[in-house]
């Protein structure tokens, strides 16, 4: 299994945030992770990457134990996130923003490469090369965000709310993109409030309710079950 | 004209050390955002230790006065640059996570333990170098009276500051330190070992401050356990003149209040030349709130 | 039972040496009486509260050693710092012997309680006066540090300077605590006076002579009494510090009576250096005033030891020579001397 | 709730009676404890209820002082009678000095407030206008009379001083539960939400600025009144940074926080006595320690208690 | 009646032109949405309304009175509020504080009757407690009033936000990006409290990404790019905007 999380347990404080979450995901799928405010997503992808530690449980990633690592050796192992609120370095240019984005990836073919692609990618960024970071409109700095996390080379890709204030337009694009790095072989586990989408997007999905794991399932059968329809998606849809 | 430029030179060899002092308070605060009140008595310290090895070793007997003072400052940098490793483990690290002003407080405390210490080890009294560890040339041009040991001191904050500029801006550790510095979660998700990162500014910015101990302990030859609080206020100043964070903002800093005070004393008063430096300050400030060279990014709402 | 006299010095900050010294000194004094027997039959205490050379501190030490019952006070150095406690002895009732303390303010003002075994800054200013006047110089420049001491010496000075037709071509102030005084020394230089007094204190004074001596200006200094101690020198250098000037009432080794040569030889071997400057001898001296005051008025109540020290002590004998005091709580007699230092660094008495 | 009040009742009761078990050593160090107290509580509407970093206190403080000593030697006015024009004298310099720069932010405001301080200490030196008598400062101001009673010893200042105190906490703490009060956490949390909550920013920072050093000029009256001489080593950049180190240590914007850091900072010092030259090593271990320990202060402050009972719309709910 | 009216306003930073001639009105009573590709600039039109940033040319009405370049707390007291992008509650203090903040530009309370606390002082503070916790109730945060704003989830945070802004009284409420960090449930209740806001008469200016809400939600709609405005009408009429579906809205 690539990566597996065994009866996670966070502890902010002394609150309990995570009260044992099991959760796993294979080599090259997409899992969505859903769940309302407050029930754990973030905590949990920050404890993949180790920024905030577990109080209990283990992550194994490849067969590493990233629950004791240090968060800088767990992203040179090949695990970016692309973390809520877009966390772009404000005072340093798109430019810069995306340098550091491979700072654990030492190919400098590599690294031009994929910028440019990243440029393709989202012209807009390309246009803003030496703006600072910090005065970006909101979509743009996701979009920096998303950029930079994949100019790590990352092997598995977690992203916290990349649609959030995001034209649909570029909501779509960047679906779409994920998609397509998905089937160019990149793990990804995606974290949504815009649940329908995510769920089309993923091979398999879970849902989280205050800190605990409820429901696993594939993506096809979560769109069709009631309870998640109620909860998720707004009832009826549209 | 000649009062001007020699008054000007007098003005750029205090700036020189105000600068290098400032240089070591800018690296720390632009990552910390902590005004590391015991930046001072870390040079002092580093005066102070300057003076032991100086007298202990007799280098400059042995390798001729040049390389004695290379390897010597080398030396006190090292030891000031441990010191100022542990400080941040002790009394910084716990903090990071803490209100800032905390931090400037545990920094006070550092900086009264440190000055007490060195009070304790070395007695109250005034030390004085011994003379001539390097030649006391004074070269004269056009009138103009320059002793060799400014251009020295110049030299060496030039040096010191490009070395750091090119550092910060142009490598990866040095746009490393740069991102840690705005947002250290952020710059963990990147791959940056932000301990390390922060523990390398506290061994430039500790081993700066020390050498400018030992240059003033070798050009003024008189150093006490009190002299790096008004070092360090002036640097700290000189800092924010420039804009702090800044590293040619301290390096502009140091210079132009060191030719400020030496000016002021000389057409205005010499009495009130702290309070002239002040109000320029001040002045300069109102002007342009984040100091000369500051980045004035407009808060995007 | 034990009679308790308090000394208050600066053990810490940049006076620090003088406050040791000043210490040993007091300390050794009245080892000597209590192995004689004491004073009327009582053992000596002395309690030490340090003042740190600052006036905020000294109010605090003040406040100290009043109410530990001490029956009366010896220091302090330097003027801002007495200046500071004085109101509190005297609020206390507590008769107080400074020993460096110059400033002419300090004996104006009526306090009961207050004496001193230095001499003031109004006989300095003429002896300052007359010895540039003696020298032959027509212009001069004034500097001091903004402290009352050599604020008002400078002040002092000056007036006299005009009286003789001597003109003042620079008078400003320093900030003392710095290191480097090379914006001053050009805009003085740029001034061109024939010589320079500097009133303020000797760390200061040893810069300015070294940074003087780099920008190759050969201009006499004469320096006030707060100049007076060896650290000068070592600050300076030999080379920088020969040709110095300075005022001061006779430093140790220049004591005439016997008395001092006994006690410095004492204290040389105790200690195993003589003293470093002529205050902390003063404070000696302040010691041996109250005592003389105890024994002589046979008691320890604070109106009757100010009484006796005001009216009826007269040539009590002390280390720099007899001691009496005036109404004002000043020593009588003229003191000042001139010095000069020499190529070794030797303080040389001028004649 | 009831136990913290409890707590504060029986610390308020040692207090009070300790003059009479206290010698005037100590009672003195009271006193020291109680100036410093009403600066560090001035200090604490600019530096912990509105968030701008004063370090030039210091200034505030001689301002009224000197006025009070001014106006008592050369005009004879009794020294408490100066005591609101000292406060009008410093809340007059804190608008003229403080409204150009108050746009400040952060650090700048901090090397500003800290050259204000610096540059009246100078001008006291030198002299300015000729009325503050330069390094020797002003000496001969009488000590203050309360109906007819002089006021000398440290016992009898035990009183004035803390009796001040007592008025200010009462003062101050009906001003932190107030529209003022709220106004300047809002401005200390964020500016532009608070700009953007209808909130005249601006202007709450220059009244900061002015509650704060008239507060202090106040302080400074009784100072003078109380040492009888002042001069300009007793308003040096030191002093603006010990009340800093106060207010920070004690807990910014907390009123009890700030009084305890005030014991600890300016009492601690004096226990320390034993550790004769040692002792300021100590203090500034101590202090990086407490620091440590207590990252967010000794007592932060907590957010304001409401009682929402008996308001429309509670159904007797208690809170 | 139009309450807001921009006219031909334009906002640069350095050469970048963020907000380039941009006339609009808004009727009294409406509930108007602002929508755009990212970085068309429409929080930066916010900001010139809520006088946040100062125009470089043209001028903005409210209610007849020109608030171009007023400083905002004017402009708040005249009857605009606001929510930020990135939530800016004070989030150490407690929710009800944070309500109280919008009251304050209601109150009249300065330093002396703080401390003396005269009776028109107690009135006032009782009613604007009475106010904030009426906020507080219409948002349904009534029962978090004492619990650290910090402490709320996001989509209550931003419903703080809400609260604080209705406890100026506006007459004309900006919301930028509301439901953004909202679940689709959340995102529906918050379309029932923005009606709610009309029947208590406040006229709303919305930006959102989430079209399914603006379109539920709004009877006109402006449309920005690049800083111009590209078109405006009803909802299903720019939904149909060749010009909108390119360059927001995407084909299906
Ligand atoms: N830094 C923190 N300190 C204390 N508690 C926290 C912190 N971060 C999160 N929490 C708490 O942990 C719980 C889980 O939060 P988390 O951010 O993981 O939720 P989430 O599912 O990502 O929600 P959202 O959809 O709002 O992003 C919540 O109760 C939250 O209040
Ligand atoms: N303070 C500033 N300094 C420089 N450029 C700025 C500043 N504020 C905004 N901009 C630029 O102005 C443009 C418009 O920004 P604005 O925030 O108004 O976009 P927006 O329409 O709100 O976008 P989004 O939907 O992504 O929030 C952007 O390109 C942005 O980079
Ligand atoms: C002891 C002396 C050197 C000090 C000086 N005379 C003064 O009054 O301050
Ligand atoms: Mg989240
Ligand atoms: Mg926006």
């Amino acid at each position: 299994m690539f990566l597996e999380i065994k009866d996670l347990h966070v502890k902010y404080g002394n609150v309990e945030a995570l009260h044992g979450i099991n959760l796993h995901v294979n080599e090259g799928e997409i899992v969505s992770v859903l769940g309302a405010n407050g029930a754990g997503k973030s905590t949990t992808l920050m404890s993949i990457s180790g920024l905030v530690k577990a109080s209990g449980g283990s992550i194994v990633f490849d067969g590493m134990e990233l629950s004791k690592m240090p968060a800088h050796k767990i992203v040179a192992a090949g695990v970016a996130q692309v973390p809520e609120g877009r966390r772009v370095f404000g005072t340093l240019t798109v430019h810069e923003n995306l340098k550091l984005g491979s700072f654990t990836n030492r190919d400098l073919a590599h690294i031009k490469q994929t910028e440019e692609w990243i440029y393709q990618l989202f012209p807009v960024l390309a246009q803003r090369r030496s703006q600072l970071a910090g005065t970006l409109s909101g979509g743009e700095q996701q979009m920096l965000a998303i950029g930079r996390a994949l100019m790590a080379k990352p092997r598995i890709l977690l992203l916290d709310e990349p649609s959030l204030g995001l034209a649909p337009i570029l909501v779509k694009a960047i679906f779409k993109t994920l998609q397509e790095i998905n089937q160019s072989g990149l793990t990804v586990v995606l974290v949504e409030q815009n649940a329908r989408a995510a769920l089309r997007l993923a091979h398999r999905g879970y849902v989280l309710e205050v800190g605990r794991v409820v429901l696993e399932d594939s993506a096809e059968n979560l769109l069709a079950n009631p309870d998640v329809q109620n909860a998720y998606l707004g009832g009826g849809g549209h | 004209m000649e009062e001007f430029f020699q008054q000007l030179t007098n003005g750029l060899a205090v700036g020189g050390i105000y600068a290098l002092i400032a240089l070591g308070y800018t690296m720390v605060y632009g990552v910390l955002k902590l005004i590391n009140f015991a930046h001072g008595d870390l040079f002092t310290l580093g005066a102070y230790l300057g003076l032991t090895l100086l007298t202990s070793l007799g280098l400059s007997d042995h390798v001729g006065p040049f390389t004695g003072a290379s390897i010597l400052a080398l030396m006190v940098m090292g030891l000031v640059a441990i010191v100022g490793m542990l400080l941040e483990r002790t009394a910084y690290r716990p903090l990071r996570e803490s209100p800032r002003l905390s931090a400037v407080v545990s920094a006070l405390g550092a900086s009264i333990f440190l000055q007490n210490s060195i009070m304790l080890i070395y007695g109250a009294k005034f030390y004085v170098y011994p003379q001539d560890v390097l030649p006391r040339t004074t070269i004269e041009i056009f009138g103009v009276y320059i002793p060799l040991m400014r251009i020295l001191i110049l030299v060496v904050s030039l040096v010191m500051m490009a070395a750091l500029y090119l550092f910060t801006q142009k490598t990866r550790v040095g746009t490393a330190i740069r991102a840690a510095a705005i947002d250290q979660g952020a710059a963990k998700l990147m791959g940056i070992n932000v301990d390390r990162v922060i523990m390398l500014v506290f061994l430039i910015g500790p081993a700066l401050g020390g050498s400018a101990g030992l240059m003033v302990g070798l050009y003024y030859g008189q150093i006490n356990f009190t002299m790096g609080w008004i070092y360090g206020l002036k640097a700290f100043t000189a800092a924010i003149l420039g804009g702090i964070g800044n590293i040619p903002g301290a390096m502009v800093g140091g210079l132009l209040l060191g030719v400020i005070e030496a000016l002021g004393a000389a057409y205005i008063s010499v009495a009130w030349k702290d309070a002239i430096a002040f109000v320029v300050l001040i002045a300069i400030l109102i002007v342009r709130p984040k100091g000369l060279l500051g980045e004035r990014v407009a808060e995007k709402i | 039972k034990s009679i308790k006299i308090g000394l208050m010095a600066p053990m810490t900050g940049s006076w620090a040496s003088e406050g040791q010294d000043m210490k040993q000194i007091v300390e050794l004094l009245a080892k000597d009486i209590n192995d004689k027997g004491g004073i009327n039959g009582d053992q000596i205490e002395i309690l030490v509260e340090d003042d740190g050379g600052d006036p905020r501190t000294a109010s605090l030490a003040a406040q100290r050693l009043a109410t530990q019952g001490v029956v009366a006070v010896v220091g302090t150095y330097g003027s801002s710092v007495t200046e500071a406690s004085q109101t509190i002895y005297d609020d206390f009732q507590i008769p107080q012997v400074a020993n460096g303390s110059t400033a002419v303010r300090l004996t104006e003002k009526g306090l009961k309680y207050f004496f001193r075994t230095c001499p003031r800054d109004d006989e300095q200013g003429r002896v300052a006066a007359g010895t540039l006047e003696k020298m032959g110089f027509k212009k001069v420049a004034v500097l001091h540090d903004n402290t009352s001491y050599a604020k008002g010496l400078a002040e002092e000075t000056m007036a006299l300077l005009k009286d003789k037709g001597i003109e003042v071509v620079f008078s400003d102030a320093l900030t003392p605590g710095e290191r480097d005084y090379n914006a001053i020394l050009t805009k003085m230089k740029s001034a061109g006076p024939e010589a320079v007094f500097f009133t303020g204190y000797y760390p200061e004074a040893g810069l300015l002579l070294r940074q003087k001596m780099e920008m190759n200006w050969n201009v006499p200094f004469l320096g006030g009494d707060a100049t007076n101690n060896p650290d000068l020198v070592k600050i300076a250098g030999n080379k920088a510090a020969e040709g110095f000037y300075f005022l001061s009432p006779p430093v140790p080794q220049d004591l005439p009576a016997q008395k001092a040569k006994d006690f410095l030889a004492a204290y040389q071997k105790k200690y195993g250096a003589a003293p470093g400057s002529i205050w902390a001898v003063l404070a000696g001296d302040g010691f041996l005033a109250v005592t003389a005051a105890i024994e002589g008025a046979k008691s320890t109540k604070p109106d009757d030891l100010a009484d006796y020290m005001h009216k009826k002590m007269k040539d009590a004998q002390g280390l720099t020579g007899t001691i009496t005091f005036n109404d004002k709580g000043d020593r009588v007699g003229e003191v000042y001397k001139v010095y000069k230092v020499d190529a070794e660094g030797k303080f040389v008495l001028q004649p | 709730m009831n136990r913290r009040n409890l707590i504060y009742a029986i610390l308020a009761l040692v207090l009070v009676t300790s003059p009479a078990y206290l010698n005037a050593y100590w009672v003195d160090v009271l006193n020291s404890v109680g100036l410093y107290a009403l600066l560090a509580l001035s200090l604490n509407v600019i530096l912990g209820d509105a968030g701008m970093y004063n370090m030039g206190h210091a200034a505030f403080y001689a301002v009224g002082a000197y006025c009070g000593a001014i106006l008592n030697t050369q005009f004879d006015v009794p020294i408490l009678w100066a005591l609101p024009a000292s406060a009008v004298a410093a809340g007059l310099f804190a608008v003229l000095i403080a409204r150009p720069v108050i746009h400040l932010r952060g650090d700048y405001l901090l090397i500003v407030t800290v050259g204000i301080g610096e540059i009246i200490r100078i001008a006291l030196i030198n002299d300015v206008f000729g009325i503050t008598g330069g390094p020797n400062g002003i000496f001969g101001i009488d000590r203050p009379e309360i109906f007819g009673f002089r006021i000398r010893r440290p016992h009898e200042f035990f009183w004035l001083i803390w009796g001040f105190v007592a008025i200010t906490l009462f003062l101050f703490h009906r001003l932190h539960h107030s529209r003022f009060g709220r106004a300047l956490n809002y401005l200390r949390e964020d500016a532009v939400a608070a700009e953007g909550s209808g909130i005249n920013t601006g202007r709450y920072r220059l009244a900061a600025f002015v509650v704060g050093a008239a507060w202090a000029g106040m302080a400074g009256n009784l100072f003078a009144a109380k040492m009888s001489i002042i001069s300009p080593e007793s308003f040096s950049f030191w002093e603006s940074v010990v009340v800093f180190m106060i207010v920070i240590l004690g807990g910014a914007g907390n009123m009890a926080g700030v009084l305890l850091g005030t014991f600890l900072i300016i009492g601690l010092p004096e226990m320390f006595r034993g550790f004769a030259s040692g002792r300021m090593l100590v203090f500034g271990l101590v202090m990086m320690v407490m620091m440590v320990v207590r990252t967010q202060g000794i007592l932060p402050p907590g957010p304001r208690k409401f009682k929402f009972l008996g308001l429309k719309g509670e159904g007797g709910k208690a809170s | 009646m139009s309450l807001l009216t921009l006219t031909d306003v334009t906002k640069t930073f350095g050469g970048l032109t963020a907000v380039g001639n941009v006339s609009f009105t808004v009727e009294e009573g409406s509930i108007v949405g602002l929508i755009g590709p990212n970085g068309a600039g429409k929080t930066t039109t916010f900001n010139l309304i809520t006088g946040n940033y100062k125009p470089n040319l043209g001028k903005i009405v409210f209610d007849g009175r020109d608030i171009t370049g007023l400083p905002t707390h004017r402009i708040v007291t005249l009857g605009i509020a606001r929510t930020f992008q990135t939530i800016r509650l004070f989030q150490r203090m407690s929710v009800i504080e944070n309500v109280l903040a919008g009251a304050h530009c209601r109150m009249k309370a300065g330093v002396f009757s703080g401390m003396f606390k005269p009776p028109a002082e107690r009135r006032e503070e009782r009613e604007v407690l009475e106010l904030a916790l009426a906020e507080l109730e219409f948002v349904g945060l009534r029962d978090q009033a004492e619990n650290l704003a910090c402490n709320l989830s996001y989509g209550n945070q931003r419903l703080l936000e809400i609260a604080r802004a209705l406890a100026t009284k506006p007459r004309f409420l900006i919301l930028d990006e509301p439901a953004g960090g909202m679940n689709e449930q959340e995102t529906e209740r918050l379309l029932q409290l923005i009606r709610k806001l009309r029947e208590r008469g406040i006229t709303v200016l919305l930006i959102e990404h989430d079209m399914a809400l603006v379109m539920r939600a709004c009877e006109n709609l402006v449309v920005l790019e690049y800083g111009e405005k590209i078109a405006e009408g009803p909802p299903e009429v720019v939904k149909k905007n060749p010009k909108v579906i390119e360059a927001y809205l995407g084909a299906d």
